[in-house]
């Protein structure tokens, strides 16, 4: 079973996503793909994360939304192809302020 | 001419350009940016200049320059941006330069700025409150009429539903009578004559045409616009002559007012509605003569208080004069807020002559 | 008091503004007169984006605000509770579905669903959902001839967008084709709504 | 195999991430370097902000800050500096604010060598107004009022004032970068730093300039923001430090 070296990982918060696409073209290893007929409480369609992540921060950096929380692991893992499960984090916009106390 | 569903801001450019405006220069503050977009896109076609200025004192000093020239020529904002023109626009007023300004206000806020003016000297701008579009497109005409009538800077107080609000409207150009020629129009014509002209405030003139001075021309200003205030006062008046309570109102919220008029007077209560169309020269006499007997005049304007002082200068009795308006603007803070509503001034009035609703 | 009024909301970037100013002229082509007030904030695509719509016979008694209106024109959810409380009971609200989950809840509403958005995205332009739900909205109330509209639009689009006209016109016509063909309509049912 | 944290889904400044910019907005990812440098260098800065579409982001950041008028914003944190020598000041404008309304007031402020940071996100276009022409606007932009294109001839020329600031000796550092790439994005924050420390070692007057998108305003889709953003700013501005002290 081919399995993927995956050296990080990504948090998606997919509500605060307004669907812009910059983080697609910004990933280097290419894991990120937009939904095609999934939309989001505001009806934009948001990134899912795929096996490959290298934790390099260029999504993070490029989000005009803070759509992202990036990770390393400090051993790489292999990860089946396709898609992260708990990668997606439908976390609502109100349960993000209580963050911020 | 067939009517045209027009965005307020569309109809006010193309009355403009009717009644000859070839220079306007602004900068973008809503509610006002949609009239300098229009007149960025229709002027050049009638041989105009539309310039996007890189700030409103930029803005209105082009436009003083192409006053200076004979050019129709006007410029605009909101509230906001009309504060940093106070310097030019008693520039203009003192340098008897005629020159259309829009404030596209974001509410009712700006009465007082609008006729007590935050520049310098003796000086006031003939202030015209259309209450809908199609008023709107005739008072721009007017404007740039009185402009070179009298040679002075004049504003047109909009707002959002003016400049924003769109209505089937025909721009008919109208018909004036001739406005004096522009002698003292710069064109660099007389230069090398012996007799070169100049602007300028102190009105110093030259060597061999001498002029007034500031002293005698600040004089003579002030006289010209005490004048103006004698015969260029408008207002419109609906049951004057058998009104109890007076409701007086100024621009859009003057349909609001027709309405509970309406409203009231089919219920039985005597209820009449003064509405000055020129903010400045304020219609004293008329308000006078409408007010003459009332026991309530309820002044209805979106702000802390400030046509009411004119109202209670003029008033028959001074002593039942009454603010039931108040500062109500929305959230974005661009446009007149929950007091702007025909149920609102309803309850208000009821409320201010002591009757309760259906108590009659 | 032969007066019909319809409040737009929606999302930046719908289309909205266009939409309701099509509806007025064509409104206006039919020999009627309009008041339209759009509302909408500084933020452009996501932003609100309502109009308050008033058609009716001259002359026009409409105030530039609507508080009991006979009519909602819904493209998202967002801003839904921005109009819904300024709807008359009885009134006739029509829905883009794709992007309006929320029930409906004004008393003895005659709602209507409408996928415009879906529709526009099969018909492969997702830009004219709101065309496809103007669409529906004329089939559904008669409020101004579809025809009218369909001119307006041609109008409206600027120059340098018109090569959706093509698009707009077959999203109008497939929202005509999904909208139940006076249901609601709007000049016969004088007393029924009050 | 515990991961380790990179970044946090928002800058430990920005109380709240909800706002109102547009889907594809550079000013988002550009307040965020500033944020993060803020905190980095453990620094209090009195922030003072003009008007365009990034003052909303006051409103969500814990820094103190002063919103001032349209266009005077070096002017106000003159003020602030001259009161407060040893408190960090940020002037945040657009090219609206800075380069139009109150291209005055940035040069005097630079002149005087005033010891604070202006930084200018620069989109070429007045964004809260819904997309019209400003002094960066290129040649060539479509805006609500160059819907032609700017043309020269009729609306004249972008101005560059990094290039104008660069040769005023009270600037100390004048740098440009932009958020059209995760690469640019990191030395764009570079810079930011690097005017920070020369601010606070009172070298004089420090200026970041960062290109940002502004999809809605340009009439492009999100995803060719960027893009976009090479082919007309970029071009015509360039990226680079166009003055800075010898290295130490």
């Amino acid at each position: 079973m081919t399995t993927i070296l995956t050296r990080g990982t990504v948090r998606i918060d997919v509500e605060s996503c307004k669907g812009c696409d910059l983080c697609i073209a910004a990933c280097r290893p290419g894991v990120l793909h937009m939904t095609t007929d999934r939309f989001n409480q505001r009806g934009y369609r948001y990134p899912e994360l795929s096996a490959g992540c290298t934790g390099c921060d260029a999504c993070a950096q490029v989000c005009p939304d803070f759509v992202f929380e990036v990770w390393k692991f400090e051993e790489p893992v292999d990860l089946p192809p396709g898609l992260v499960p708990d990668a997606a984090v439908h976390r609502t916009v109100a349960a993000f302020k209580d963050d911020n106390h | 001419m067939t009517k045209r569903l027009l965005q307020g801001s569309e109809a006010v450019a193309e009355a403009a350009i009717a009644a000859g405006c070839r220079f306007f220069a602004g900068y973008p503050m809503l509610p006002f940016t949609e009239l300098l977009e229009q007149m960025a896109s229709k002027l050049p076609a009638a041989g105009g200049v539309c310039i996007n200025a890189a700030s409103e004192i930029e803005g209105i000093n082009m436009a003083l320059g192409a006053a200076a020239t004979g050019a129709r020529a006007a410029t605009g904002s909101c509230g906001q941006g009309l504060a940093l023109m106070q310097e030019a626009i008693a520039e203009l007023a003192l340098n008897e330069l005629p020159l259309v300004i829009f404030n596209m206000a974001r509410g009712q806020q700006d009465y007082f700025q609008a006729t007590r003016g935050g520049g310098w000297g003796d000086y006031r701008t003939i202030t015209l409150a259309p209450k809908d579009v199609t008023e709107a497109v005739d008072h721009t005409q007017l404007l740039f009429h009185l402009a070179d009538l009298h040679r002075t800077p004049v504003i047109l107080y909009g707002d959002y539903v003016i400049a924003h609000s769109s209505v089937a409207v025909d721009v008919r150009p109208l018909a004036f009578p001739p406005t004096p020629p522009k002698v003292w129009a710069l064109d660099g014509s007389m230069t090398g004559s012996g007799r070169a002209r100049q602007i300028w405030t102190w009105a110093q003139g030259k060597p061999n045409t001498p002029g007034p001075g500031p002293n005698r021309a600040w004089q003579t200003i002030a006289e010209k616009y005490d004048h103006i205030a004698g015969i260029e006062a408008r207002h419109e008046v609906a049951h004057a002559d058998d009104a109890d309570i007076l409701l007086v109102s100024f621009g859009t919220t003057g349909v609001f007012v027709d309405r509970v008029v309406e409203e009231l007077r089919a219920e039985g209560l005597r209820v009449g509605a003064f509405r000055p169309v020129t903010l400045w020269p304020f219609p004293g006499a008329a308000l006078e003569a409408a007010s003459r007997g009332c026991s309530h005049v309820l002044v209805y304007e979106l702000n802390g208080g400030q046509m009411v002082d004119d109202v209670r200068m003029y008033a028959a009795d001074r002593s039942v004069v009454r603010s039931i308006g108040g500062v109500s603007q929305d959230g974005s803070g661009m446009r007149q807020g929950a007091l702007l509503d025909a149920a609102v001034l309803r309850r208000r009035v009821l409320d201010a002559v002591g009757l309760t609703e259906g108590a009659r | 008091m032969n007066e019909r009024e319809v409040l737009f909301t929606g999302i930046g970037g719908q289309g909205l503004q266009m939409v309701s100013k099509a509806l007025g002229m064509a409104a206006l082509a039919d020999g009627r007169e309009v008041l339209l007030v759009p509302r909408y904030g500084g933020m452009m695509r996501g932003g609100k984006t309502n109009a308050e719509l008033t058609i009716g016979d001259p002359p026009l008694r409409a105030l530039p605000v609507v508080t009991a209106a006979w009519s909602a024109f819904v493209m998202h959810q967002a801003f839904w509770e921005t109009i819904r409380p300024n709807l008359r009971s009885g009134a006739v609200v029509v829905v883009n579905s794709s992007l309006f989950h929320l029930d409906v809840d004004v008393d003895e509403a005659r709602s209507f669903r409408v996928p415009a958005t879906d529709i526009a995205a099969e018909l492969g332009s997702p830009m004219s959902a709101g065309f496809v739900l103007l669409g529906a909205f004329l089939a559904i109330t008669g409020l101004a001839p579809v025809g009218a509209a369909v001119d307006a639009m041609r109008q409206l689009v600027p120059p340098y967008r018109t090569q959706h006209v093509t698009n707009n016109e077959r999203a109008i016509e497939a929202g005509v084709a999904a909208g139940p063909a006076l249901a609601a309509p709007a000049w016969s049912d004088l007393e029924g709504v009050r | 195999m515990t991961p380790r944290l990179i970044s946090a889904f928002k800058p430990s400044l920005l109380q709240s991430s909800e706002h109102d910019l547009c889907p594809g907005c550079g000013h988002a990812p550009a307040w965020r370097i500033t944020l993060d440098v803020v905190a980095e260098l453990d620094l209090k800065p009195v922030v003072l902000a003009g008007h365009g579409c990034y003052t909303q982001l006051m409103v969500n950041s814990d820094v103190d800050s002063l919103q001032t008028l349209h266009g005077r914003a070096p002017a106000a944190a003159t003020g602030v500096k001259r009161m407060l020598p040893d408190t960090p000041v940020i002037t945040l404008q657009g090219d609206g604010d800075m380069v139009s309304e109150g291209l005055h007031e940035v040069l005097h402020a630079a002149a005087r060598g005033e010891r604070i940071t202006a930084l200018l996100f620069n989109n070429g276009v007045f964004g809260d107004t819904g997309g019209h022409m400003t002094a960066t606007t290129v040649v060539g932009q479509r805006t609500k009022t160059s819907l032609d294109g700017r043309d020269a001839e009729q609306h004249g020329y972008p101005i560059d004032v990094g290039r104008l600031l660069a040769q005023i000796d009270g600037a100390a550092y004048v740098a440009r970068g932009a958020v059209s790439s995760a690469g640019l994005v990191a030395r764009t924050k570079r810079m930011i730093r690097r005017a920070l420390e020369l601010q606070l070692e009172g070298a004089g007057f420090t200026f970041v300039e960062v290109l940002t998108m502004c999809p809605t305003g340009w009439f492009v889709g999100t995803p060719q923001g960027p893009e976009y953003l090479e082919e007309s700013m970029i071009a015509t501005f360039g990226i680079g430090e166009l003055k800075a002290p010898s290295a130490p």
